[in-house]
């Protein structure tokens, strides 16, 4: 498997740490009720087909990525870094 | 008062099998400059007494003794000479984070091929670009200085096993240079 | 019909004519009294104790592929009770038993064999740890005992006790811990299930959760509609999808784990062992294969495939370990699909409608669990009460902060 | 037997090697299957189940009875494919799989037995009594199965691990791998082509015919030197492309040493991951054998294998050789034996519409029906209508057509889809992403077709590379491929599929009898397809004969999925390098050679050495040193090494800000040049690690982390930064490997620092100084981890092991040295300081009786989800001390005095214990329900493991110094 790096480019998996889907990037605000860290820490769409998900360059340029694949065919339909996402 | 004499990790030494050439290399200071948000003005001021400039992502550039190496976002590390005044970026001593090696000849990627997870093919990987990478299980910093010439930054406790595991790799592409196929 | 070693030599001389259908594929029927949907070990285990505990038999165990196709017919068939936390403890200790009379009860020959699992340590840290696991293990009434370097030798003399990376300190010797046939554990359980009524349906894929009310009706399949008063969602891997048909959202990620099996090998391990220092475990089958496997490929995964660096990992372990099966050669890798929970343990539980129940996030620990955990939803699924030895794994504990956390690694999913 | 003139092996350089304890000659080129059959060698082996003889079925890789031992200088290896081995001068092999000799296996028993050994018997038997399952019965399985054996000795082998990049990695070098390599080639690609055997060529070395009006050995001789010659071209012979994986990535296994004696350095075999943007298909097609009774003879071989046998080897595996084949393209098997002047005494052709015109008898529309011959063939019954005839032969050459080598395209779920013209799987196109089947491997059974399909795959290759080449296809032999299905002929005895492992035609139906009629069931249920070829000769067969059983099509009773590796790949192969200390780095610290020095056990902690103690003359055990140096820390003086702590150097004026986010307490307040402790939260409300950060100016923070949890901050400070708060001024790196630091402790400590110092200061507790030593700058913290006044002085790890010695020199004139690890952690007991061994993942601040380190006025990473109501009160177990005169241990239990030992009474455990001589007790830290509330009070603790039971005191965890007066002073 292997992913592209917006800045180090195409690369083995074996240099990425894997943490999970993109909920981890939507923290609740302060206060926010118990309910919503659930949701934010456990729950999760886990879909079979596109998910966004962070992986950690972890061995190279140590920036967290965004990326956008299919957990079905393990096609790779995106990467950006976490520090300069869009949404 | 103490007498503190300065070591370097391998003690400089080297070694050459068959037509590659291990060595531990010195190379003077070494600074992280990591730019601030909206300090990229005044780094490049800063860089510019040295002829300088903040490298792309993947390449370094030399200057009079001077290198400055992309080490990652925002990211470089300034070696050979010690940093200028600098306004702009967090500066950070790393010359004793690191033990630097430098392999050499003309068997250099098929030895760096037994641990490199990257395409090292000169057309993929050429003469100014670096990457940081994996060497086995260590994290590295690699610098294309030559067709047949890298120098491979490893943390410097590691470098006993840096230099293990490249010396194991040299002695099997010597061995298998006898084979005929 | 009953198997027996008498059956076997009376088939035997008569051609093998008599054998009949283990089980029988009857199409479905417009309404049963439960529906478990997945024909995996827990679903079959499942309907088994509804309908034997229960005396539930009007029952259909609906399977979208073939029977036992998921994960319990693709593990590395340890089983194993050596747990520490309460909620856990007691639970796989109950899973031992069944365990142990299995092959009486189902009349299958399981290959249960409780050879020993020995539980390597690498440092002093990890010894604390092992010792106060094993003293948990002791206290819930199951075996341990703890190795000393010199001990682990005798058991295991091929290890690499002068020159591995990270030296061999001891082990914990837990000696009802073994490994059984992992098809026949689901045949078994099939053939007993069918035996007593339960209609188990192949090539039956849920498609829907029919709900009224907050009550649940049935579900859809495509095979047709089929109306339920309770209905099982027991689908491992694909815990998410089933349950996203009854409006849920589960604590649950998704990933992948391998196994590898070698090319089949005069005697040589004897025991299940397990490493200290990064996953590996190790078997040896009955048929010879040395069977093993390590981590998770670590990210999300529908695809029941790897991919390189952990099989590496994985071998690279073997190696530093037990140098001499080296020239012991990896015949087949597979992967399977793994219901990562946030605490690593699993959930047995109602849900928010009436008469939908759910067991799931077994990680990559199900095998083991199969009996127990057909046991303890059945009797929730009858009963409407959680069976005493089951009764942390809810589905609320996340969010209230009641935590069956046995690594101690947080609520990462992929980190159980 | 040995045919002049005919093979490609050297017939200049004789070999001699050994098998089963006997000499024998061959030739360089020979495997050893080729060289056995040429000494009339066709005994080499015994089925799984049965023990039946068995010989060379076919001379690839997907033999299913040539399974040998060879025996090196130093161990041996097991199933090893008789086909696959070349020859070599010493070359030592051995039969395996069998009780006594080769010729008389005691356990051929079981074949007299296998009226009760059908399919799946052992689910239905064995259960009674229970105890005689472990005791008798399974000992007993487990000993007759399995094939070879390992010796039980470490594999002292040379392998590797490599990784290779290209723009086309073409797989198989028969004509279409060949034209494909040659037109990428040319088109200037980087080029790797792989083949497995040791010569290119696949097809065409075994094949007569012409290409482009040369012969096919000529072409095939020109394209290869012409590839060699070309400096984009890697040809990678002996090496197996194994497996597909995602994104490119494929893997291979190059059998590098394996054809030669063992060599110094010169690895057995290499694991390749090779990463290839586009992949051309071309391995072939394997021939599939004919179910019929007792086919599995020695003697009975597949025909393309005697075909290779006599040309590339110049062997023929029989005096009077038949032919049972189902397709045109076999009979040139015959032909070509007859023309070497070999006696072909019959061809059996099922078709009846077959051509009857040969020079040897023909028998149309006729099949094999039995065969006999103990140990080797000597006969077959052939059917043809209502006759039944025997023919002498001691060599059947069958063919029922052949299987598309399709595997690599189904290891990424990729189903394959069914042909009914070829009667076989053919690749379902897109299966792999960048790969392209092409030649047999893709149903293109004629040469032509190989070169056509090869040469389009590497032009769209080609093409998408932005590249331009023009290459002729050259002409070629264009057969038509026609073929009647044969795959089990009607009889009633046991016709093999699987010959590996002994599943019969009978199994599989008894299978579907049973109601395993999925085919993942029968081949579950039947061991069909598992053995060490994994169904390579016999899967098709198994499926259409379950089929047929089940009253369903092919294509609808599906088929099993093909999984990586393609061939057997060895463990070390693939665990390269992870051997002995390879399988992780070694960290060593600038301390390391002098604590050696001093005799120091050097233990590990995580990837780190760090000194366990340091043993003086006439101390026998490791507790007389340790508490000899607790005793000298709490005395005079003790230096330790601290530098494995995580370093993390924070700049930016808002980096107060970032450690009161990650920290649960507040550092933007700390005052320039001091020190401050932190508890640091993972998300979820546990604690994730502790630590000191100290503020070294008004932008300058410098973290530390525990040893354990160092590259975990890290990676939690960069996520932390990158997601919530990629704009803020904050900036940091590690400096771990920077600085080499030690702890001073002890009431000297203040004297022995100022001692070398080139001014002496006066630190407050928890302050921070620069400082100079011998001209070098350096960092002073007055910290402690032991209780004791405590510094930790920190120069640039290139002074490191020069100032260790001197500090060390320097502590032992005040009656101080060194300490270890075994101190260090009776010293923090002592004290009630906390490790990993305590905050081991499933503790809150609360279990710690840091709640009031959470500060209220601000978020922090893990605030929130640390106030869920299962993380509080009284059923939570909270850190205690524990004291006794008794010996006690880690991991031990604790119970109310007087109660049962259960689980339901269990009221918490200990995480760390050692011996206090300063305290004069034993001392240890646990975790106890409602503990902080039960203080004075007694608990048991039990050890079953260990044997202890021991009532001890429940104490505050701080034994030592609780006023903090020591480290104030």
């Amino acid at each position: 498997m292997r992913l592209t790096c917006p800045l180090c480019g195409d690369r083995d998996r074996r240099e990425f740490y894997y943490y999970g889907a993109e909920d981890y990037l939507h923290r609740p605000a302060e206060g926010a009720p118990l309910a919503e860290w659930d949701n934010y820490l456990h729950l999760r769409d886990n879909p079979a087909g596109v998910l966004r998900d962070l992986w950690y360059h972890e061995a190279g340029c140590a920036q967290w990525l965004l990326v956008t694949r299919n957990t079905v065919t393990h096609e790779i339909l995106g990467t950006e870094l976490v520090a300069e996402r869009k949404a | 008062m103490p007498e503190l004499i300065a070591k370097s990790a391998l003690e400089g030494r080297s070694v050459t099998l068959g037509n590659v050439t291990l060595a531990e290399v010195a190379v003077g200071p070494i600074t992280s400059l990591a730019v601030f948000p909206a300090g990229g003005k005044a780094v490049a001021k800063g860089l510019k007494v040295l002829g300088l400039a903040m490298p792309e992502p993947g390449t370094f550039a030399e200057k009079k003794g001077a290198r400055i190496v992309w080490t990652g976002r925002e990211q470089a590390f300034l070696m050979g000479v010690d940093a200028p005044p600098l306004e702009g970026a967090a500066l950070t001593d790393q010359t004793d984070g690191w033990a630097v090696l430098s392999v050499s000849g003309a068997g250099m990627a098929d030895v760096l091929a037994r641990w490199v997870p990257v395409d090292l093919r000169l057309a993929a990987f050429p003469v100014g670009r670096v990457m940081r990478t994996q060497l086995n299980h260590m994290n590295v910093v690699i610098l294309r200085i030559g067709d047949h010439a890298v120098e491979i930054m490893v943390f410097r406790s590691m470098a006993r096993t840096a230099w293990h595991e490249i010396e194991t790799a040299m002695h099997m592409v010597a061995a298998r240079a006898g084979v005929k196929i | 019909m009953r198997y027996s070693g008498l059956k076997v030599i009376t088939e035997g001389l008569f051609g093998n004519k008599g054998w009949t259908p283990a089980w029988r594929d009857p199409a479905p029927k417009a309404e049963y009294d439960v529906v478990i949907i997945g024909g995996g070990g827990h679903g079959l285990a499942t309907a088994y104790y509804l309908a034997k505990n229960h005396g539930i038999t009007n029952v259909a165990v609906l399977e979208k592929g073939y029977l036992g196709g998921g994960n319990v017919g693709r593990n590395t068939t340890i089983v194993r009770a050596n747990y520490m936390i309460p909620g856990n403890t007691e639970f796989y200790s109950h899973s031992m038993k069944l365990w142990e009379g299995m092959e009486a009860d189902l009349n299958y020959n399981v290959m249960h064999s409780q050879r020993g699992l020995i539980n390597l340590f690498h440092s002093d840290g990890q010894r604390d740890y092992w010792v106060r696991r094993g003293n948990a293990m002791i206290n819930q009434g199951d075996d341990a005992i703890l190795l000393e370097r010199e001990g682990v030798r005798e058991h295991l003399p091929y290890l690499d006790f002068e020159n591995t990376r990270f030296p061999i300190y001891g082990g914990l010797l837990h000696p009802r811990g073994g490994s059984a046939r992992h098809d026949a554990v689901a045949w078994g359980y099939a053939r007993g299930a069918d035996k007593r009524g339960v209609d188990l349906i192949q090539n039956c894929e849920v498609t829907g959760i029919d709900i009224e009310n907050g009550v649940v009706r049935g579900v859809q399949t495509t095979r047709g509609a089929i109306r339920a008063k309770k209905v099982g969602i027991i689908v491992a891997g694909r815990s998410s999808q089933v349950a996203a048909m009854a409006g849920m959202r589960l604590p649950i990620e998704s990933h992948i784990l391998q196994a590898f099996v070698t090319e089949g090998l005069k005697p040589v391990i004897n025991h299940v062992v397990s490493f200290g220092m990064g996953h590996f475990y190790i078997s040896q089958s009955d048929k010879g294969g040395l069977v093993f496997g390590g981590d998770l490929d670590f990210y999300a995964s529908y695809a029941a495939r790897g991919n390189l660096p952990m099989v590496e990992h994985v071998m690279e372990a073997g190696m530093t370990l037990m140098p001499m099966i080296g020239r012991a050669k990896v015949l087949r890798s597979w992967g399977g699909i793994m219901d990562m929970s946030p605490d690593g343990s699993p959930v047995i539980d109602k849900t928010h409608v009436e008469g939908l129940f759910l067991d799931c996030g077994w990680n990559y620990g199900g095998f083991k669990a199969v009996p127990a955990s057909g046991w303890c939803m059945a009797h929730l699924m009858a009963t409407g009460n959680h069976h005493e030895v089951a009764a942390k794994f809810r589905l609320d504990r996340f969010a209230t902060g009641h935590l069956l956390d046995e690594e101690g690694t947080g609520s990462q999913h992929n980190l159980h | 037997m040995r045919i002049d003139g005919k093979g490609l092996i050297d017939r200049t350089k004789p070999v001699r090697f050994r098998f089963d304890g006997k000499d024998y000659a061959g030739y360089k080129g020979d495997t050893l299957a080729s060289a056995l059959l040429a000494n009339d060698v066709r005994l080499v082996g015994r089925s799984f189940k049965y023990h039946r003889p068995r010989g060379v079925l076919t001379a690839g890789s997907e033999e299913p009875n040539a399974l040998v031992e060879v025996v090196g200088p130093s161990n041996q290896t097991p199933n090893v494919r008789a086909t696959m081995q070349e020859v070599f001068e010493g070359l030592v092999a051995q039969s395996q799989n069998r009780l006594g000799s080769l010729r008389f296996d005691l356990l051929a028993v079981n074949d007299y037995l296998s009226p009760f050994l059908s399919a799946g018997f052992y689910y239905k038997t064995f259960m009674w009594p229970r105890a005689f399952w472990e005791g008798l019965y399974e000992p007993i399985i487990r000993r007759a199965a399995g094939l070879g054996s390992l010796s039980g000795k470490h594999d002292e082998g040379t392998y590797e691990k490599a990784f290779a990049f290209c723009d086309v990695l073409v797989i198989g070098s028969g004509p279409s791998g060949l034209i494909a390599a040659l037109t990428a080639g040319r088109a200037g690609a980087d080029v790797i082509l792989c083949e497995e055997s040791h010569a290119l060529g696949g097809r065409l070395l075994s094949a007569g015919g012409t290409i482009g009006g040369v012969p096919a050995g000529e072409w095939v001789a020109q394209v290869v030197a012409e590839l060699q010659a070309l400096p984009n071209v890697r040809i990678m012979p002996r090496t197996t492309v194994t497996g597909a994986y995602d994104h490119g990535t494929y893997g291979a296994l190059e059998r590098v040493g394996l054809h030669k004696p063992a060599r110094p350095n010169l690895p057995r075999e290499c694991f390749w991951r090779i990463v290839a943007k586009h992949a051309v298909l071309a391995s072939g097609a394997l021939e599939r054998p004919v179910a019929f009774e007792n086919n599995d003879r020695p003697g009975i071989m597949m025909a393309s294998a005697v075909r290779t046998y006599l040309n590339r080897y110049g062997v023929v595996p029989g005096k009077r050789v038949t032919l049972f084949a189902n397709t045109d393209a076999a009979r040139a098997t015959a032909r070509e034996l007859m023309a070497a002047g070999v006696t072909v005494a019959a061809i059996i052709d099922p078709r009846p519409d077959a051509s009857g015109v040969e020079e040897c008898p023909v028998h149309v529309g006729a099949e094999v029906v039995g065969s006999r011959g103990r140990l080797g063939l000597s006969g077959i019954q052939v059917r043809k209508g209502s006759e039944v005839f025997e023919i002498e032969t001691d060599c059947l050459a069958m063919s029922g057509g052949w299987n598309p080598t399709i595997h690599l395209t189904c290891h990424m779920n990729g189903r394959p889809r069914w042909d009914e013209d070829l009667a076989a799987f053919v690749p379902m196109e897109g299966a792999v992403q960048g790969l392209l089947a092409v030649g047999a491997a893709n149903g293109s059974m004629s040469t032509h077709g190989a070169l056509a399909t090869g040469h389009a795959a590497a032009m769209k290759a080609v093409e998408a590379l932005g590249r331009k080449v023009s290459v002729a296809v050259p002409e070629a032999e264009d057969m038509p491929y026609r073929l009647k299905a044969l795959w089990a002929v009607e009889g009633k005895g046991r016709a093999w599929l699987d010959f590996a492992n002994d599943v019969t035609t009978k199994d599989v139906k008894l299978a579907a009898q049973e109601g395993y009629r999925s085919v993942e069931h029968m081949k579950r249920y039947t061991t069909q397809g598992m053995a060490p070829d994994q169904g390579k000769n016999s899967n098709v067969a198994a499926l259409a004969v379950l089929a047929d059983a089940t009253g369903r099509g092919i294509p609808e009773t599906g088929v099993t999925t093909f999984r990586p590796p393609y061939v057997p790949v060895s463990i070390a192969a693939m665990g390269a390098g992870g051997r002995g200390e390879g399988f992780a780095p070694q960290r060593f610290l600038t301390s390391d050679q002098a604590s050696r020095d001093r005799h120091a056990p050097m233990i590990e902690a995580g990837l780190w050495y760090r000194p366990s103690y340091f043993p003086k003359p006439g101390e026998a055990t490791w507790r007389e040193a340790c508490d000899r140096e607790v005793t000298m820390v709490r005395q005079a003086v003790g230096i330790a090494d601290v530098s494995t702590l995580g370093k993390i150097d924070i700049q930016g004026k808002d980096a107060g800000r970032f450690l009161d986010f990650v920290y649960t307490n507040t550092f933007s307040t700390l005052p320039v040049g001091r020190v401050r402790y932190g508890l640091m939260l993972r998300e979820d409300g546990l604690v994730l690690d502790d630590g000191t950060s100290a503020r070294l100016g008004e932008n300058h923070y410098l973290m530390t982390t525990t040893t354990a949890a160092a590259g975990l901050v890290m990676r939690h400070l960069d996520f932390v930064h990158q997601a919530f708060c990629a704009d803020w001024q904050v900036r940091f790196i590690s400096v771990t490997e920077s600085w080499a630091q030690f702890a001073v402790a002890g009431p000297k400590a203040r004297a022995l620092v100022n001692s070398f110092l080139e001014s002496p200061v006066e630190l407050p507790f928890m302050g921070v100084a620069p400082v100079r030593i011998g001209g070098v700058d350096g960092r002073l913290f007055r910290i402690s981890f032991s209780g004791e006044e405590g510094y930790e002085i920190a120069v640039p790890t290139r002074y490191g092991e020069a100032l260790f010695r001197d500090l060390v020199a320097r502590a032992e004139t005040m009656g101080g040295g060194p300490y270890g690890m075994e101190a260090l952690n009776v010293l923090r007991i002592e004290k009630g300081f906390i490790t990993h061994a305590e905050i081991h993942g499933r503790i809150s601040a609360y279990d710690i009786g840091m709640e009031k380190m959470v500060s209220a006025k601000k978020d922090c990473i893990g605030k929130a989800a640390a106030t869920r109501p299962g993380l509080w009160g009284p059923e939570r177990e909270q850190l205690v001390g524990l004291k006794t005169h008794a010996p006690i241990s880690s991991g031990a239990h604790l119970f109310v005095p007087g109660t049962e030992v259960h689980r339901e009474t269990d009221q918490g455990y200990v995480t760390s214990v050692g011996w206090s001589p300063t305290v004069g007790a034993w001392l240890g830290l646990g975790f106890l329900k409602d503990g902080r509330a039960r203080i004075g009070e007694k608990v048991r603790l039990v050890d079953h493991l260990r044997g202890l039971d021991v009532i001890c005191e429940v104490c505050h965890p701080v034994f030592h110094d609780p006023e903090g007066e020591k480290l104030r002073a």
